[in-house]
């Protein structure tokens, strides 16, 4: 029964993805890639990766769909959005088939490795935190995260660096033209108290059960972003120094929690047991207010205020 | 406290400080923030030098639970040359990326883009994990495409277009062998990798891996991303990128060819590496001829002298390891990394000057510059002398240490492509230097101060000194080496 | 003191050299100063240690690189006659090029590479490892180049790179060489020839052939000479110096040091490779005289002419006998003597009288009689007219060309002296006997240029008619050759 | 570190006094004057010849050690070329134009006189060598001195055959040096006839010695170079430095060699044809190149015979070289007689010299000439005997040319050049009477003997009426130079020109436009669809290589 | 065949086939969506790779989060560069690869 769910839900990933990659209008791509994240992230459940799916639920499909769609937009405003013709079929389904057969062969002639169960199983009374992803994510691998959110930040000052110089003291992203009182703005009124305590409480939950700092990041960016489409929040500009320090605020925080372990414990990035649970909220808490800042803002885009020549 | 933990963390929060303060604070902070680091690195030399390999392990996770860095001599020779380049383009772009010469917009971005550049090469440089790699890569990668689009033209756009699809493909190729490796073994940890029994899917995931990071190292016929997207960044940022940035993925070949997987190099795949690096030095030299800008040239000579680096796999990788000539062979390609990282950065920085001086580097607007900018001329005719191989370069140490184990090893024709990779770097170099020597100039230029002027050839003179007083950094690099001979040819 | 000695001597071109580059340009008085005081010092350094040397002193100083790659100076006799001749050309050639210049443009950077290029010079002859060679090799083709360029005029500049297109190969085979030889030998110490054993005779041959390719360059031997005459576009200064000091007389000494530091020249016998060295040496002997006479600029002919003469060192490391060992070293320094008295008048001419072409020279030697003097004794002793330099070299190639069992050096010896006095003696013809244009004009009022040419041609002659003297060049040549060269 | 100079120091300063006394022109004020040194510069050699003991010394530091000696023949003619030149130089002192060419002419002529002295002294190969090269080269200057079109012209062939000349021996000598290992003259000689190249050593070593001394065919400067040269520079160059080819050959020429029969040949063939080719010139001078080249074919048949026949050769250039030299001065004596009882008195010296070189009984000609022909073959001696009536016939001519060119030059001291030249003539006359037991082993007696008297006689008288006919009826005019006028050498020197090829321009062009079509795979690398499926494929084909199936 | 092996073989087909919209596709939106689906894919079969053996392993899914937060973030990169070098260029192709074939376009060459 569940060998056939699992068929079907994959020949309906395959499926839709087919229609991504191969179906012709560069819209239906996208909103297909939106509905592929949503089954991928389905695929994650029965794979029994809560925290996976919620990620790939709230930013594979979620963000990045935004993203994708976000610049479609502006690209058909460019007049440049109609799809190229495909280039060389077939010798490209041929190197994209040879490498999911290579990746097929090697399935099956994957050993079945020792892993860390054991050290992680010593490690996590140490850890601070019962979720063993987190604790993977926060202590054990502190420093994959830790770089993880700096590569957020790199991406947003990259896509800063797009901005044209005279739109560069606007306002972030595209010219609003909400109205007051429309659809957008009555439910952008009620959705960030909500947002905000699911957001909350992600990070928190994270802890302990799935979700976490990026999860929980997300879903407050997404906040902001609904309240700055419905017109609540004026999107800043990029010279607004307070938003500067909440995008730089978790990774430093970070660093220095790291730094702090480093002079008390010894190592970078060790948490000491005793305190470690405190100092994880701590840094998932700066964290989140710095990846919802960033993901809201790459979502955004660059300020985009002054008209095409 | 750790050394290593410095040279990672000062760069880190010199980045974010850079974008939390103010203009002007933020680009004291950056200053700030190198010079720390590039103290910090000396400590690290010294300690590397004195207790041997610096390691932490961080968060006190064991791997391979944990992420383990090493900073053996390879690592820390990579740091420095990092530092120094670092050190000289911070120097230089305090005026070349100053808000009137580039707008506010790009004075801005650069020092924190810098900066986590700094950190993603080191963290690089220093990592014993698969995946930790990937992610420094990825920053890297980004940072970089960043430094790219700073340029904010039409081509420096395609450019960093180009760059971030290869990139992308690069990253991708790249995970999927990490995936391979961690569902075959287990672990992330290049040195217990190394301790794991083989297993079947080892050698696709080494082939991904390398594929996708030979896609990043722009090793021909990969290569064809770098040249306009080095040539179109400002050039602070194009003496980091070509000099720096395919360093970083080139160590991870290395380290997962000798330390992570080095019973998987069968002397065919050797072969094919090297013969692509053959097939680079050539086929960059002569389309390096090709150019009429400058920067473009010089672009190019990037991807002509990368391809030496990946001579050195027949030589000393698989059963030549533990042949005498391996550890000849192995250093020199370090050293190539090494001469070729503070060459191209003070010829990009030189020719950023003339960009600067004339503001235009096409080759026929530069003619009778070294009249007026003698000091940059000269710093570009030193590192050519590196790029060229000439001795006592740092170059030259390089090619004459491969060249000797080519010989030892009864790969004469690896020595061939050297030495003719040398006489092509002149063909391709004597161009500008005739030019810039040329008595009329045509355009007026503008002043340059003497300091601007001091940091290429500062640069370029550390390349030379890298010949002079090779046997320190030969003996460094031994540190930590697996299989180290103690003795080269 | 044994050790810093050689160093020294390298430091007094080299700091020098970089101090120049950095003077302004109107420092003229600090500038030459420096120089000269430089070019003194070292002088006087030579002379200390050539007596100590000929008492039987060695001196050695060593910087490990990379492993394999050891920055060795060690002065041996061989090294002292080289390092001497430039040293007291290079005195000279200061003098003359501090008056030549006067206060024209980029002095700094013409003084500052022309100092280098003799720290290079200096360097290489004391090298005491293949690699020491290389290195200042190198450094002598890279410090040459802006010096060649100096007046960065189109024809400068085509001479320049024709100059870098015949010597950045030539470098390559050079490395190639070195590394293949060391490859198998292990670093080679000039005063330890390597074993060869480990070598094929097929190898050891295409080895040699690619020594020969890279020093053959420096040295000018046909087929890769063109751009030695091209160079002539260079100012005087750098003419003499690339032609008498310098690059050429690298690539000579480079053959010297091939044939028999090197190889030994035994094995150069045994290996059946000397014959046909010798032979190119000849060919170059006779192509580079029958090009000189088909030249009408007085610079130009004399390039040919070193073309033909500098081989005459080659064929006598060729010839790799006892007596052509005496004569291809007693060249060395003969040719350098002659050859820069030549290049000093010719500068001299131009630079005084505005006369580049031969037919130009006509009744100067009742104007500028000094100059012409000189000029003379110089072409004299091209010729190899008794007493003069050039004789003494000749005498003893043509003994060794017997002796090594080629006779036909005789004729190529004779041929050559034809050919030299068919293309010299119309200059002094010239000189001397026909009437001066009616237009002439020049003299020779600037005793910084002409003296210098005086010392020189002096010292042709001399070296000649002192030959036999212990202290000669020809002395320290047989010194050298009782002392070890002998095969 | 030995000595400096060990033995005679006459030897030396012989060679070095000339060598200073050149350089007088070098300081300004003297050097209008300096033609007043040329009297002097012979004379330490000319007391040394007569007085010097003998001995040998040795300079070791000089050039490649200097070893001087006279030998035997060698201090015959040591001294006559110190007579010559000294008469030359008194001469020369009194009738050059005093210019700064007369300056350079000075030291010149001092260097080619040192040269001069030095092949006689010269007892090592090396300074042989380098005295030869000396006389031969510096003489160019007095070929040249008067600047004229024909003086440059004989000039530029003097130069030609004595600088291949030099060559040539330089080779000879290189080959007996290498085979005897020693510079001395002796053993090198002594090796010559048993080295290996020891032929063709000998071969070089005639030709180059042959140039200098008028050896037909290589005779051809000479009836160029005296004519155009000042009467002193004729006078030396026909008297003295002629015999420094002669004398080379003595010192060289080992014994035995076959080359002896061809040196006898070709100077049989010189004294007789050059003799009556000299017939056709009209210049007095040129008439006396002509017998130069004629005596010193005579001179070089008796070297070519052999032993014994050497010593005679000395003794004979002994006289014919005094004789030569007053003969050529005294073409510049008649020139400066300005009256006619000066011009008889001239004419009456010359005709007494030129009978004594024919050999007239009791005469210093008749003397060498007896003493030459004893020993000789008998057809050898026949030929000496009758070259007499050739040379009294050429002579003959020689005086009526004198006679008949009128081209005084005023303002001269007629008596004092006279005084010179007749000096010289005596010693000419008056030497072999006085040498003559040192020089040959015949009776003091034997000159007077009727039948040698007779064999001088006769061809004398046969000349004399010889030259009666020919003076009626002379014979056509030709230019000097005879072999060189048949086959001149057009000396093209300058090629047509070609710049050097800095760079095949050509062959660069096809690179750079190889280059640019380079650039279109460049370019369509650069799309990603071909780039990425390199790099799938590069995954692949790596994975092929790596993977153990 | 189980569970997981059907969600590794669709990782796998997913590769495939991104590879092949990356290859083929010339509009530069759609070569980030393919490679998004690379990414999802990979992460698909290290899921899987992953679940094998007793219990499922926390290591990969960790390192599956921080690879989708790189992934969003390189695709908020590229999608803005997109956009600015779409709007530089007037279309969302790399000049190299024009939709009608014409000469490639330079910036080095004389």
């Amino acid at each position: 029964m569940s060998l056939a769910l699992d068929l079907a839900l994959c020949a309906l990933i395959l499926g839709v993805a087919l229609a991504t990659v191969a179906g012709s209008g560069l819209f239906r791509a996208i909103v297909f890639f939106i509905v592929y994240g949503l089954l991928v992230a389905v695929g994650w459940v029965r794979l029994g990766a809560i925290d996976v799916a919620l990620a790939e639920a709230a930013i594979g499909a979620g963000l990045t769909g935004v993203l994708l769609l976000a610049a479609h937009g502006r690209l058909r405003r460019l007049g440049t959005a109609r799809d190229a013709s495909h280039g060389a079929h077939l010798l490209s389904a041929l190197a994209g088939a040879a490498l999911a057969a290579a990746l097929a062969w090697a399935w099956f002639v994957l050993p079945l490795p020792e892993r860390p169960g054991p050290e992680l199983a010593a490690a996590m009374p140490r850890a601070g935190v019962e979720n063993p992803v987190t604790a993977v994510l926060l202590n054990f691998r502190a420093w994959d995260t830790l770089l993880e959110s700096i590569v957020l930040l790199a991406a947003l000052i990259g896509l800063w660096m797009l901005t044209r110089e005279r739109d560069w003291s606007g306002r972030l992203g595209l010219p609003q033209h909400s109205r007051a009182g429309g659809v957008l703005a009555s439910f952008g009124r009620v959705l960030p108290p909500v947002g905000l305590l699911i957001g909350v409480w992600l990070v928190w939950a994270g802890a302990d059960r799935h979700g976490g700092a990026f999860q929980g990041g997300t879903v407050l960016a997404a906040v902001g972003l609904v309240a700055a489409m419905a017109g609540l929040v004026r999107p800043p500009r990029i010279g607004a120094r307070l938003w500067h320090v909440a995008l730089m605020i978790g990774p430093a925080v970070f660093v220095l929690a790291g730094l702090a372990g480093a002079i008390l414990a010894g190592e970078f990035l060790t948490l000491p047991p005793p305190i470690a649970k405190p100092a994880i909220l701590t840094i998932e808490i700066a964290l989140t207010a710095s990846i919802a800042a960033t993901l809201a803002f790459l979502v955004l885009g660059p300020p985009e205020e002054g008209r095409a020549p | 406290m750790n050394a290593l933990v410095a040279v990672l963390a000062l760069p880190l929060l010199g980045a974010l400080a850079a974008v939390a303060l103010p203009p002007r604070a933020g680009v004291r902070a950056a200053l700030l923030a190198t010079a720390l680091t590039v103290a910090a690195t000396i400590w690290l030399l010294l300690a590397v030098a004195r207790r041997g390999v610096q390691g932490v392990i961080l968060g006190g996770w064991e791997p391979p639970l944990g992420i383990g860095l090493a900073a053996d001599g390879l690592g820390a020779a990579f740091i420095a040359m990092s530092a120094a380049v670092m050190g000289g383009v911070a120097l230089a772009a305090r005026q070349m990326m100053a808000p009137d010469v580039v707008g506010a917009r790009a004075a801005f971005g650069f020092w924190p883009l810098m900066l986590l550049l700094w950190a993603a090469l080191n963290a690089v440089f220093v990592s014993r994990d698969l995946f930790n790699l990937y992610v420094g890569l990825e920053l890297l990668s980004l940072a970089a495409v960043a430094l790219v689009a700073i340029g904010g033209k039409e081509a420096a756009l395609a450019a960093a277009m180009r760059y971030m699809i290869f990139a992308l493909a690069g990253s991708l190729l790249y995970l999927a062998g990490v995936v391979l490796a961690y569902a075959a073994h287990g672990t992330l940890d290049i040195g217990l990798l190394a301790a794991r029994d083989a297993a079947p899917s080892d050698g696709l995931a080494l082939a991904l891996m390398t594929a996708g990071l030979l896609a990043k190292t722009a090793i021909f016929p990969f290569h064809v991303w770098l040249p306009p997207a080095h040539a179109g960044a400002p050039a602070p940022a194009s003496a980091l990128l070509s000099g720096l940035v395919p360093k970083a993925s080139f160590l991870i070949i290395l380290r997962l060819w000798f330390e992570a997987m080095p019973d998987r190099a069968g002397f065919a795949a050797l072969m094919l590496l090297a013969g692509l690096g053959a097939g680079a030095v050539i086929w960059g030299s002569l389309q390096a001829m090709a150019q009429a800008r400058l920067k473009m040239i010089v672009a190019y000579s990037t991807v002509a002298q990368l391809g030496y680096l990946l001579l050195v796999f027949p030589i000393a990788g698989g059963d030549g390891a533990a042949q005498p000539w391996a550890a000849g062979a192995w250093t020199g390609a370090m050293f190539q990394v090494l001469s070729h990282a503070l060459a191209k950065a003070a010829m990009f920085l030189s020719a950023g000057l003339y960009l600067a001086a004339v503001g235009s580097d096409r080759l026929g607007d530069l003619r009778g510059l070294a009249r007026t900018m003698p000091m940059t001329a000269f710093a570009f005719a030193l590192a050519a002398v590196t790029l060229m191989g000439l001795p006592p370069s740092g170059g030259f140490t390089a090619k004459y240490l491969m060249m000797t184990a080519a010989f030892a090893a009864g790969q004469w024709y690896w020595a061939l492509v050297m030495a003719l990779g040398g006489l092509l770097a002149a063909a391709y170099l004597y161009r500008p230097m005739a030019v810039l020597f040329a008595r009329e100039s045509l355009i007026a230029p503008r002043p340059v101060t003497r300091a601007a002027q001091a940091v290429p050839l500062v640069l370029a003179g550390a390349s030379i000194l890298l010949g002079v007083f090779s046997a320190p950094p030969f003996e460094f690099m031994q540190i930590g080496r697996p299989d180290a001979a103690e003795e080269g040819l | 003191m044994t050790a810093a000695l050689p160093v020294l001597i390298l430091m007094t071109s080299l700091v020098p050299a970089i101090v120049t580059f950095f003077l302004p340009q109107e420092s003229h008085l600090l500038r030459n100063a420096l120089n000269l005081g430089s070019a003194v010092l070292k002088l006087a350094l030579i002379v200390a240690m050539l007596v100590a040397v000929a008492g039987g002193a060695i001196y050695e100083a060593a910087l490990p690189l990379a492993p394999g790659l050891v920055l060795l100076l060690r002065v041996d006799e061989i090294a002292l006659l080289f390092v001497s001749l430039s040293a007291t050309l290079w005195l000279l050639t200061t003098i003359y090029a501090i008056a030549y210049f006067g206060d024209k443009a980029e002095l700094s950077r013409f003084f500052g590479f022309f100092s280098l290029c003799v720290a290079a010079t200096t360097g290489l002859a004391l090298s005491g490892s293949l690699i020491s060679f290389f290195l200042f090799f190198e450094m002598l083709t890279l410090s040459t180049w802006p010096l060649v360029a100096h007046k960065q005029n189109r024809a400068s500049l085509d001479a320049a790179r024709s100059y870098l297109l015949f010597a950045l190969p030539g470098s390559a085979a050079l490395l190639w060489a070195i590394i293949w030889l060391e490859s198998t030998t292990g670093p080679v110490l000039f005063t330890d020839p390597p074993d060869l054993g480990g070598i094929d005779p097929w190898s050891q041959r295409a080895i040699f052939a690619l020594f020969i390719i890279g020093v053959g360059v420096k040295a000018a031997l046909v087929p890769l000479h063109g751009w030695l005459p091209a160079a002539m576009a260079a100012p005087a200064p750098v003419s003499a110096l690339l032609h008498a000091v310098a690059v050429v007389k690298a690539g000579a000494f480079g053959v010297i040091r091939v044939v028999y530091d090197v190889f030994g020249a035994g094995t150069v016998v045994d290996l059946g490779v000397g014959v046909p060295l010798a032979a190119l040496a000849s060919l170059t002997i006779l192509w580079g005289s029958i090009r000189a006479l088909q030249q009408d600029e007085i610079k130009k002919r004399l390039a040919f002419s070193t073309v033909s003469q500098v081989s005459y060192i080659v064929l006598g490391a060729a010839l790799a006998g006892p007596y052509a060992m005496i004569g291809g070293l007693v060249h060395l320094v003969h040719q350098g003597l002659m050859k820069i008295t030549l290049f000093f008048c010719a500068g001299i001419y131009d630079e005084r009288a505005g006369i580049k072409r031969i037919d130009g020279l006509n009744g100067l030697g009742a104007r500028m009689p000094w100059t012409s003097t000189c000029f003379s004794l110089g072409a004299m002793g091209m010729v190899g007219l008794p007493p003069l330099a050039g004789f003494v070299s000749k005498f003893y190639l043509g003994l060794g060309g017997i002796e090594a069992g080629a006779p036909w050096v005789l004729a190529v010896l004779a041929a050559s002296t034809l050919l030299n006095a068919a293309y010299f003696l119309p200059l002094l013809y010239r000189l001397w006997f026909l009437p001066p244009a009616e237009d002439a004009s020049g003299d020779e009022r600037a005793p910084a240029l002409v003296a210098p040419a005086v010392v020189t041609a002096a010292g042709s002659l001399g070296v000649g008619i002192l030959a036999a003297s212990a202290i000669s060049p020809l002395g320290w040549a047989n010194l050298i050759v009782l002392r070890g060269y002998a095969p | 570190m030995s000595a400096l100079l060990t033995g005679s120091v006459w030897p030396f300063a012989v060679l070095v006094w000339p060598l200073l006394l050149g350089l007088a022109p070098v300081v300004p004020a003297w050097r209008v004057q300096a033609p007043w040194v040329l009297p002097l510069a012979p004379l330490p050699a000319l007391v040394f010849a007569l007085f010097g003991a003998p001995g040998a010394t040795e300079l070791p530091h000089l050039i490649l050690g200097v070893e001087l000696e006279a030998v035997p023949g060698g201090a015959l003619l040591l001294g006559m070329t110190a007579a010559v030149w000294t008469a030359a130089g008194w001469h020369a002192a009194r009738t050059l134009e005093r210019s700064w060419r007369a300056g350079i002419l000075v030291g010149f002529w001092c260097l080619t006189l040192a040269g001069n002295l030095g092949v006689f002294l010269a007892a090592d190969v090396v300074t042989f060598y380098v005295a030869f090269a000396a006389v031969s080269l510096a003489a160019w200057f007095l070929v040249v001195h008067d600047r004229t079109e024909s003086a440059l012209a004989a000039g530029r062939v003097y130069i030609t055959l004595a600088v291949a000349g030099e060559t040539l021996l330089l080779a000879g000598l290189l080959i007996g040096a290498q085979a005897a290992d020693s510079l001395q003259i002796a053993a090198v000689r002594e090796s010559l006839g048993q080295a290996p190249l020891g032929g063709l050593a000998v071969a070089l070593l005639v030709a180059g010695f042959g140039i200098k001394a008028g050896l037909v065919p290589l005779h051809v400067w000479l009836p160029l170079a005296h004519p155009v040269a000042p009467v002193p520079g004729s006078a030396v160059l026909s008297g003295a430095i002629v015999k420094a080819g002669l004398i080379g050959l003595l010192l060289f020429l080992p014994a035995g060699t076959d080359w002896g029969a061809v040196l006898m040949g070709l100077g049989l063939l010189g004294a007789f044809a050059a003799a009556l080719w000299g017939l056709t010139q009209r210049n007095p001078k040129a008439v006396l190149a002509y017998s130069t080249v004629s005596q010193m074919g005579l001179m070089l048949l008796l070297v070519g015979a052999g032993v014994g026949a050497g010593q005679a050769a000395a003794f004979y250039a002994l006289h014919h070289g005094m004789a030569k030299g007053a003969l050529f001065l005294l073409v510049g004596v008649a020139v400066a007689a300005s009256t006619p009882r000066e011009r008889r008195a001239t004419l009456v010296l010359a005709g007494a010299v030129a009978l004594s070189v024919a050999g007239l009984p009791l005469t210093g000609g008749a003397l060498v000439k007896a003493a030459a022909k004893d020993g000789l073959a008998p057809a050898a001696t026949f030929a000496v005997t009758l070259s007499g009536a050739t040379t009294t016939l050429i002579l003959a001519w020689f005086l009526h040319r004198l006679a008949v060119e009128r081209k005084p030059t005023p303002g001269q001291n007629w008596a004092a050049l006279a005084a010179g030249a007749a000096l010289l003539a005596l010693a000419a006359m008056l030497a072999p009477w006085v040498l003559w037991s040192g020089a040959t082993d015949l009776p003091a007696g034997y000159p007077l003997r009727a039948s040698v008297m007779f064999d001088a006689a006769w061809p004398v008288l046969a000349g004399l009426a010889l030259a009666a006919l020919v003076i009626r009826r002379p014979a056509p005019e030709l230019p000097p130079g005879d072999l060189l006028t048949v086959s001149r050498p057009r000396a093209r020197l300058h090629a047509p020109r070609r710049p050097v090829v800095v760079l095949p321009t050509a062959l660069g062009r096809k690179f750079v436009r190889l280059l640019i079509r380079a650039r279109t795979p460049e370019m369509a690398l650069r799309r990603w669809s071909a780039a990425g499926g390199l790099l799938v494929a590069g995954v692949l084909l790596l994975a092929i290589l790596l993977v153990d199936f | 065949m189980t569970g997981l092996t059907v969600f590794a073989l669709t990782g796998a087909a997913l590769v495939g086939l991104g590879f092949y919209g990356l290859l083929a596709a010339r509009h530069l939106l759609r070569r980030v969506v393919a490679f998004n689906l690379i990414g999802s894919g990979l992460f698909l079969f290290f899921g899987a790779a992953g679940a094998r053996g007793v219990g499922p392993d926390p290591v990969p899914q960790a390192l599956i989060i921080t690879g989708i937060v790189v992934a969003l973030s390189a695709t908020a990169l590229a999608v803005g560069l997109v956009v600015v070098h779409a709007r530089a260029a007037g279309h969302a192709v790399l000049p190299e690869e024009p939709e009608e074939p014409e000469e490639p376009k330079d910036e080095g060459a004389t």
